[in-house]
Parts: C-alpha cells; structure tokens; sequence
C-alpha cells in the first residue's frame, strides 16, 4: 500500500497517464475540495473585494472581518427549505443544478497545475475541456424550462443563446492559440499539458507570441470566458433587474447554491483554460531569461512569501482592530488566522530551503510541486479578481447588442486573428 | 380673446379671474368644441390636469375641471363645466392623449363617464370596486367590505 | 510523447465501464422514444450521446468522443431544447406517441440488428485482426493525416472533407437567406 | 401651432385597451408572451405593475396597473385642516419631500393671498434644491442599478446622507421632513447650517464627477441609454410629459423659469435640454440639473436676506370661498395642487397634480418595439414614486 503509494511520487506524468488509478483518486478528491474551499474563498473574495469598491465593508459579523462568512452561508443554505414549485417538472428541475454542477467539475480532469499535477493528460484535452463546458448551458436551460415560468424560460432562451454563440468566437481563438503549438515542433497538441510545454519549449507565453496576434486571440477569450460564465456584464441570464433572477428565480436552498457553486466552478475553469493557453500555465515569470539555481531559489521563496503578507495582514488587523471588549474574540480569531497563515509560510519556506537545488530528493520535488501550483493558482486569481472588478464597474448589455458583440465583432476578429496567426506561422517558419 | 369666443357662445360661457388665475365656466353642451377650439386656436397645447370636484346638494352635483397650458403663450387657463349625477362628457383624449388616465382617475373617483374613452375603467381602485370614494357621500373610513372579504380574506381593510 | 503512456496494449478500462455506457445507452435510446414530453426525450438523447462518447474513448477515438460532446452533445441538442422548450407540453401529451408507420420502423430496426449481429459473428473475417488499434495519441493524428495529408501530400480523404465543407457552406447560406426577410 | 395628431401617436389604440387575452392556447405555445412584471419585482422601484406583452423579447405592448399604494391622500385632505394636511404631502413623493411641502404650502398661501417673507424663501429655495439633488441622486443610483451598474447606487446613497443630515438638522426629519409651515418656516436655521451647505456644496461637485466618470462615458451604458425610449418633443407636449423627460426631448421648459415661484426668479440658472429625448439624455438633463441646483444653492445661501421668516397668517386658516391652482417645479416634473375652497378651514377638494403619474403614461409609448431589458431602463429613465403615482 505504502508502496504503491510512494511509487508514484518520482513520477513526471499525470496519474492516469502513470496508470496509477490510487493516485488519480486521490488527485481528483484533492482538486474537488480544493475548487470548494476555492469557491468559498472566492465568495468571501468577491463580497468584500465588490464591498470595497463600493464604499462599504462588506461582511464583518460572522468571524473576523467577515471571514467565517461563507461557511454560514453554506449552512443557511443547506439548512433553508427546499421549494420544488408545484406545477414544475419535478425529475428535471431536481437534476438540473446537478447537470450543471457536473460540467462544472469535470472540466478539471484535464487543468494540468504542474506538469503531473493533473488527474489526466488527455490528447484532446481543449477539446474534451471546451466540449464539457459547454455542457453547463444544459443545466441552465433544464432549470429555466423545468421551472414553468416566465422569467426563468427567458433566462434560460438568452443564457443559451448566449453560450452557443460565444462558443464560436471562443473555440476560433483557442484553435489559434493550438495552431502557435505546432510552430517548432512540426506536430501541434491539444493537450493541456502539451500546450505549457509548447510555451516552455519556445521561450515564451503565447500571449506575447507574434504580437499583437495572441494578444487578440487572448482578449477574445477573455471576453468570450464571461459571457460563457454568464457573469457580468454579460450576466443577462440572470439580470436581477429584469428577470428577477433568471434561471434560477424558483431554486432556493441547497439546490440554488448548487448553481452558485457550479457558476463559480466555470470560472476558475475557464480561467484556467486562459492561463493554460495563453499565460504559461504552471511556468514562473522569466523561466528562460532569470535561470540557474539562484534564481531558482529565490523564486521557490514566492508563495511562502504569500502567505507571509498574507499573515503579516491579520497581524495588521488585529492591531488595528478597536480596543473593546466586544472585539476580543474577534481579535483572537484574527489572531489564529494570522498564526496558521504564518505557519503555512514557514512550512513553505522550510520546504523551500529544503529542496533547493535537487529535484530528485524528496523535498525537491515537493518544492517543485508547490512552485507549480502556486503560479498557476496566481495567474487564475488575478482572473478571478478581473471578474470581480469587471461586476462592480460595468452595466449590463442588452441582449441584442450581447448577439451582436458575439457574431459582428468578435467572431470575425477572432477568425482573422486566426488566419492571420497561421500565415504567419507559415512565414516565420 | 374673451369678448371674441363670449360673442361666439353667448351665455353659454362666463370668464372669470380669481386671485390672478382665469377660468372659463362653460356649458356642458359646448364642452369638446370649445376645448378643441382651445387646443387649435389658442395654441393650448399642454392638458396640465383634469379633475372634477362633488356638491352633493346642488341639482348638478359635479364640477368638471380642466387645467390648460400653452407653451407658446405660458399662460395658464381653467376650464369648468358642471354635469349632473349620471351624465356622461364626451372625452378628451382625442384632443389631449394625457387625458387617458386622467379620466380615469376621475372615472375612479368620482363615476363620471367619459363617451369615447379607449378604455375607461377604474385604475387606483382594483376594478370589482364598488363606490367612487372622492364624492361626498362616501365617508372616509368607508370601503367596499365585500370585495375586501373576497379578494383579501381579511375582515375589514382598516 | 508521454514514455509512461502504456498504449495499444491494455484497455483503456474496464469491460464494466462498457457494459455500463453500453446500458446507459440503451436505456435513455429507449426513453427517447418512449417519453410523452419533448423535453425529457431530448434530455435522454443526450444521455445516449455521451454514453457513445464515452464507448469511443474506450475504443481510443478521443477525438471523436470530443467532437461527439462539443458537436451533438453541447451544440446542437442545446438548439433542440431551446426550440422544444418552446413547444406547449399539453399539446404533445396528448398527441398519439407513435405514428402510423411504427411497424416499419420497427422492421427497419429489426433489420439492423440483424446487420450488426451478422458483423459480429463474422468479426473476425470482416474486420481483419492486424489494424490494431492506434494509440491513443497517434489517433488524432491519424484522423489529422487522412483529412489533411502530411508533409506535402494529399491526405486520403481531402477532397472529399473539402466539398463536404462546401456543401456545408452552401447550406448555411441557404438557410440565412430562407429565414432572412431583407439581407 | 402645434398640430398634435392622434395619429402621432402609436398608441391611438390607449394603453388601457391592451389586447391582453391568449384564449385557449396554453400559454407557451404562443409566439406572444404575457409576462407579469411587478408589483413584486426589482426593478419596477416599488409596486408599480407592467403587463408586458412580447414577441420572443420584442415588447409589443404594455399596461401599467397601478393603486397598490393608493391612500387615498386627497379624501384625507377634505377630512383635513389645512394646517394639518400639510405631513401628509410628504408621502406623497417620499424621496422628494421637500418640493411636495414648497408646493402645497404655496398653492395654500396663494389662496390665502399671502406671501412668505424673503428670507422664508431664500431657505425654501436652498432645501428644495438640496432635495432636488438627492432626488435624482437616488434616481441615479437606481436607475444604474436597472442597467446593471452596481457602484453608482453606493456612491450616490453615500453622497445623498450629506443632504438627510442637513435635513436632518434642520428639522429633525430625514426623509418626510415637513420642513415647511404655510406662510413661511416654522424654524430658524440652526447655527452652521449655512456653513453645512457650502461645505456641502464643495463636497459635492467633485462626486457629481465621479458619477459621470463610471457612467457617461462608458459604452456599455451609451449603448443601452441611446436611441431607448425615444420620445418626441410633439408626443411629450400630448401626452402632459414634465420635467426632465420633458427636457430631454428638446423642450425648454421650466416652471421655475416659466411661472417662477418662490424667489427663483432672483437666480441665475441654465436649463439643460436634451436633442433626442432618449434615456441618455435624459440622464444627461439630470445630471446637469444637479449641477444647475448646486448653483442656485451657492447663490441663495450666499444671499440670505435677515428678517423674519414667518408671514402674517391667522392662527386658524379659513381661506375665502374660490380656487386655485398652483404648480411647482419638483425633480420629477410639474407638480400642481388644484384646492378648492368652501371658506371653511378644511379644503372642499384638493387635487394634487403628480408629475410621475402623469409621466408614467408614456411607458407605453417609449418601450412599444423595444426589448425587455429597455423597459426596465426607461422606467428607470422616467423616475417614478409610487406613493406619487398611487397617492
């Protein structure tokens, strides 16, 4: 047992690829409670990142600075009751959270987050991750149309139209993103971890790969990936103002909150894509210019310093927190934040010292993985956070000019940006 | 403009002043014409309101009022008409579309009809309504206790 | 290339998972056709889709299990359903479930098993043991090079992956021009 | 001369005969949706009820129900002192107190054939122009938030508490401030309280900035303001349209200007007009409108006349037998109480004049061919109260 659970660790692929089904379970379990204490995390981010910009602070009762949050709204909403409306089609509006959920989470078998920290490499990786997130608009339209009601149908007829039409100006951009793989090599991948390794092999991110060519492909995508996760300014399939709450006007409870974290799911996912394709996936900044072991180290120093700010901002908050009696808990609270968050730092930095160097020990490969993770991690956050920001600032569209945006602009952008990706393919080689 | 529409209608329409503000009373019978002629002639472009008010012990029990403005003149002009309980007045939504709802409020409040009105039906009160509340008779703690049973489920909306 | 990628050899996985997809697929194929109310039909058709898509994967066709998903599965049963949603339940409750020529599609339906049972008895002779299946990877690209050709020639079906291209072209423009009142 | 022709209007049909019946068909089925908007929705600022009726998304027609909030403020009044119906106007347009109290108090002392002093006035003018401003700062706020602009209702509501604390100040209330006494004020300003308003109006300025920075350029909101609920200046005039939306159509007009009352006169203002009369320019109007308010304020508070702030009134108001109507200027459009007097000390019939009730009537008109989505921003553009409207 012990064996066969060490013996996978000098492995450099994935677990499924390894054949290695002990390790796959446990990677899959790993990235299923990681992506829910993410989506957790994400709704305590939002709410007070969407706060801040708006004047308030957001919540601050349950736990220190509000931290506690979502796991009350977990609770709430496990514990609120389940309303099926009567004259709904039970069956679907019942699996129809469950469709979405599925999509959501199947996306991450193939998000490679280091070179083997993925369940699986899948040859057709893109193709397989495009292909089921697309799927998520199945649980939308169930749940607009097993509702029988007026503003969820409508939800439901845009959030599909929607979806199947940025699908388009979505797929062209990520095939002109494949097509750069080929450029050296000869043979393109769609394979995830083939496509990091492309951006690795040719010394830099697609993003800045015959300027401005990817950065077009990239900023279509980055468009297309909020309209396909139905967030704002593209949230029509579930605008408060006009449809109530779109879809999912009649779901409550658990079942609704499977929607919001199925919703929350799809953006990582789809951040996750752009990162892969476009921003190096797992790769440091410079691997190529800023190289050799000293380098080495001091960027291995990086998500241990994380959470060192991270730890040195509870330290702030407890300090700056009122001196009354009625914050005393709340303070000690904050204060057991900070101690595990500089704890982590200390292991990381431990682990950091400790592998230095060697990749083949142990720690070396521990170190390796963490430095993987954590940038892939980053460069997901700062997406997540421009989906924050892109909610607190901008109106919404109107479904006419979303069509329009998706089939006038951006499918003939992102078609010429690919042929002219490919001439230029062709000329450069 | 007074002496000229006075020669026209005769006794049918008196014109007043009362603390700066003029008013025409007018006869009921002259009321769409006169009320056009307003609009067409006098550049009255601008129905400000359209009201009425109730005297229950008069033989004609309802003041009719129209409140007028003309942008190219910015005067300010009433005009009043008294009808009897159960009479009806031609409307005057062809001549001033804002008269729509404005009648209907009336129609709501007071039961005066409105020939020629698009769709004259009650619109503050709930349509099974009964009883015009702005009439004197209709006391003020007064409602309509059946259609409050039925449609609420309540005893008493008070 | 992977080196760990143990490929061609062993089964992709377990006999179950075929028995299961093959079941699922039968099973929702059944309710397809059974369910009164569309929705719930079109809702099984997907189940069936990829349950099919799941047997390709077991078959080392990743990529048509994908395009299966991406193509059938999120595309075109997504426009299915937005236009059935549409469609009053009542009325199709009420329709008759089959129609007149049920017979004949049953014998039609009859005809093909017997055409597949007669394949897999005569398996051996019909689909000669030596193509043995690609490896994973080297599937995709096999598809690649018989679409496109390799390095210079043509590939084996180009022409005909062109004109159906083509026609496919042709029949979007059709279709914007039948439905467009003024272009 | 301005011909207005029934046909002008597309909606010769009135909104009131809106073809609302799907009989027999079961209801999706239908090409033509009948959706139920309000009066328990977001985006309808109360209880105000659409009956839409679409094609896909296509509005064909609409039709408002209304009364949810009916009180029946002008039965109230006939039970009513003068003196003691003057809260209750408050109610009316709660987020606009202030002018609905300037108006009734005026039409009253008109009646009365009185005159508040000038420095009563100089005060009145000040806080009906603060109101004006947290007027359309909630509107502003709420309307972003129709079009699914979150922050700009934060920051209004943030600026708009400035204007309740002076209010606040003044006379003890926040929102139905009953700031006003028929012949004048019933209190002196406190002490500070012309430091407050400076202090507010340089507090201001940069915020009305910043309102426009996160909306009057941004795209996404041009796009969904522009060419939305178009209302010509010819169907405006016909269908009784004032105040902003009135402006925004390309008429210029205002009360204050036209019929000035109160000491408007002594003031030197612009009123902004729009070209095309649709939801961005009525948004332009009204934020320009802020602005023109800030500069009748700083120029009142800066000349304040001393002397008293109450007119000769009897202690009981018994006005002589006659009517009256008398119309103000509020942020919402013309807002006219009509009184008619028996000589007694209560009102023989009051009739109050609301801007938004009358407003509200162009919905039809403005959204007929529009998506859904548009209807939601042009009741939003219209800024009703539905305790106006209702009464």
């Amino acid at each position: 047992m012990v064996e066969s659970l060490m013996s996978y660790l000098g492995s450099t692929v994935p677990p499924s690829n390894a054949g290695n089904q002990l390790w796959a379970l446990i990677y899959i379990l790993i990235i299923f409670a990681g992506v829910s204490v993410a989506v957790m995390a994400m709704n305590w981010i939002e709410r007070k990142a969407l706060a801040h910009f708006q004047i308030r602070l957001g919540p601050m009762r349950v736990g220190p600075h509000g931290l506690l949050q979502p796991i009350a709204d977990a609770l709430k909403l496990m514990l609120k009751e389940d309303i099926i409306p009567d004259e709904s089609d039970k069956a679907v509006f019942w699996f129809a959270p469950i469709i979405g959920l599925l999509a959501a989470f199947t996306v991450y078998i193939v998000i490679p987050f280091g070179p083997s920290q993925a369940v699986s490499d899948m040859n057709i990786g893109i193709l397989f991750m495009l292909g089921v997130s697309s799927l998520g608009v199945l649980g939308i339209v169930t749940a607009g149309w097993a509702s029988n009601s007026h503003y969820p149908l409508i939800g439901a007829l845009r959030s599909s139209a929607q979806m199947v039409s940025y699908e388009v100006a979505m797929g062209l951009a990520v095939v002109s993103a494949i097509l750069m793989t080929s450029l050296n090599t000869g043979t393109g991948t769609l394979s995830m971890i083939g496509i990091v390794e492309a951006q690795r092999d040719q010394g830099i991110w697609f993003l800045f790969k015959f300027f401005p060519l990817g950065l077009i492909a990239f900023v279509i995508f980055a468009i297309a990936m909020v309209a396909e996760t139905n967030r704002a300014p593209f949230d029509l399939a579930e605008a408060e103002s006009e449809l109530t709450a779109g879809f999912h006007t009649e779901y409550s409870g658990l079942r609704w909150s499977l929607f919001m974290l199925a919703e929350y799911a799809a953006m990582i996912a789809v951040s996750s894509i752009a990162v892969t394709l476009w921003l190096g996936g797992w790769m440091r900044p410079f691997p190529a210019l800023l190289h050799g072991p000293a380098w080495e180290f001091i960027f291995s120093l990086f998500p241990g310093l994380t959470f060192a700010a991270l730890a040195g901002f509870a330290f702030l908050g407890t300090i700056r927190m009122p001196s009354h009696s009625f914050f005393k808990i709340q303070r000690i609270g904050l204060g057991a934040f900070g101690l595990v968050l500089a704890f982590i730092a200390l292991l990381l930095f431990a682990i950091a010292v400790a592998g230095r160097g060697d990749n083949a020990n142990l720690a070396g490969r521990f170190r390796e993985g963490i430095d993987y993770v954590y940038w892939f991690v980053l460069k997901v956050a700062v997406f997540m956070y421009l989906f924050i920001w892109y909610r607190a600032t901008w109106p919404r569209y109107r479904f006419d000019q979303l069509m329009k945006i998706g089939w006038k602009v951006m499918l003939p952008i992102s078609l010429g940006a690919l042929i002219a990706t490919a001439v230029v393919g062709v000329l450069v080689k | 403009m007074v002496e000229k529409y006075k020669k026209q209608y005769g006794s049918g329409l008196e014109a007043q002043t009362y603390l700066g503000q003029n008013y025409f009373t007018v006869d009921r019978s002259l009321i769409p014409d006169f009320l056009k002629l307003l609009r067409d002639d006098e550049q009255f472009d601008y129905c400000v309101d359209l009201t009425a008010a109730h005297y229950p012990k008069r033989e004609k029990q309802f003041d009719v009022f129209w409140i007028l403005y003309s942008f190219p003149r910015n005067e300010r002009v009433r005009v009043k008409t008294q009808i009897a309980d159960g009479e009806s007045l031609p409307s005057s939504f062809p001549i001033w579309p804002t008269a729509d709802w404005l009648e209907r409020e009336v129609y709501d409040m007071f039961g005066i009809k409105f020939d020629g009105h698009p769709g004259l039906k009650r619109i503050l009160l709930p349509d099974g309504w009964q009883g015009f509340p702005l009439r004197k008779d209709y006391g003020i703690l007064q409602q309509d206790k059946e259609w409050v049973q039925i449609n609420l489920g309540i005893e008493s909306g008070q | 290339m992977n080196p760990a990628l143990n490929v061609g050899s062993a089964p992709v996985a377990t006999p179950w998972f075929f028995y299961g997809l093959a079941a699922a697929a039968v099973i929702s194929g059944l309710l397809v056709i059974t369910r009164r109310n569309a929705v719930h039909s079109a809702l099984a058709l997907i189940v069936t889709l990829l349950s099919v898509a799941g047997l390709y994967l077991m078959l080392y066709a990743p990529f048509v299990a994908g395009v299966q998903i991406i193509v059938y599965a999120g595309g075109i049963m997504v426009l299915f359903l937005f236009v059935i949603m549409l469609v009053s339940i009542e009325r199709t409750v009420k329709e008759r479930q089959f129609n007149r020529i049920w017979p004949i599609g049953l014998l039609a339906s009859c005809a093909l098993l017997a055409l597949f049972l007669t394949a897999f008895k005569k398996g051996q002779s019909l689909f000669p043991n030596r193509v043995a299946p690609l490896p994973e990877a080297l599937n995709t690209q096999g598809i690649a090079a018989a679409l496109y050709g390799e390095a210079g020639k043509m590939g084996q079906y180009t022409f005909a992956f062109e004109i159906a291209s083509l026609l496919l072209l042709v029949a979007i423009l059709g279709a914007v021009i039948m439905t467009k009142k003024k272009i | 001369m301005n011909e207005v022709k029934d046909k002008s209007l597309p909606h010769a049909v009135a909104p009131s005969s809106l073809d609302l019946d799907t009989p027999d068909k079961p209801y999706l089925d239908s090409n033509e949706l009948i959706i139920n908007m309000g009066p328990q929705h977001p985006a309808t600022h109360g209880v105000l009820r659409v009956i839409l009726k679409l094609d896909g998304e296509k509005v064909l027609g609409t039709e408002c129900v209304i009364g949810y909030l009916h009180r029946g403020v002008e039965k109230i009044a006939e039970n009513r002192t003068y003196t003691m119906f003057n809260p209750y106007v408050d109610r009316m347009d709660y987020v606009a107190a202030v002018s609905n109290g300037l108006g009734y108090c005026q039409a009253v002392e008109k009646l009365l054939n009185v005159e508040a002093p000038p420095r009563a006035n100089y005060i009145r003018v000040i806080l009906t122009e603060l109101n004006r401003i947290a007027s359309h700062q909630l509107w502003l706020g709420t309307h972003a938030l129709d079009i699914g602009a979150m922050t700009p209702l934060f920051y209004t509501f943030r600026d708009r508490e400035e204007i309740l604390k002076i209010f606040e100040k003044y006379c003890g209330a926040r929102l139905t401030t009953h700031a006003f006494r028929i012949g004048g004020l019933q209190y002196e300003t406190y002490a500070g309280f012309e430091k407050d308003v400076k202090n507010f109006l340089t507090f201001v300025a940069p915020k009305i900035d910043e309102y426009e920075a996160l909306l009057t350029g941004n795209r996404i909101w041009i796009e969904r303001t522009k060419n939305v609920g178009v209302i010509s200046a010819k169907d405006a005039i016909a269908l009784g349209v004032t105040g902003p939306v009135l402006r925004a159509s390309g008429v210029k007009w205002d009360i204050r200007r036209a019929i000035p009352y109160a000491n408007y006169k002594d003031f030197d203002f612009e009123i902004p007009i729009g070209k095309n009369g649709d939801t961005y320019d009525r948004y332009l109007v009204r934020m320009v409108e802020m602005r023109q308010s800030l500069r009748i304020i700083e120029q009142a508070v800066n000349g304040i006349p001393e002397g008293p702030i109450m007119a000769k009134v009897p202690k009981v108001i018994k006005p002589a037998v006659g009517e009256i109507y008398h119309s103000i200027e509020a942020p919402k459009g013309e807002l006219g109480y009509f009184i008619v007097s028996d000589g007694s000390t209560q009102p023989y019939r009051l009739r109050v004049r609301p801007p938004s009730f009358v407003n509200l009537q162009a919905l039809d008109i403005m959204v007929r061919g529009m998506l859904v989505a548009d209807v939601v921003a042009v009741i939003g553009t219209l800024d009703i109260v539905l305790g106006e409207v209702d009464r």
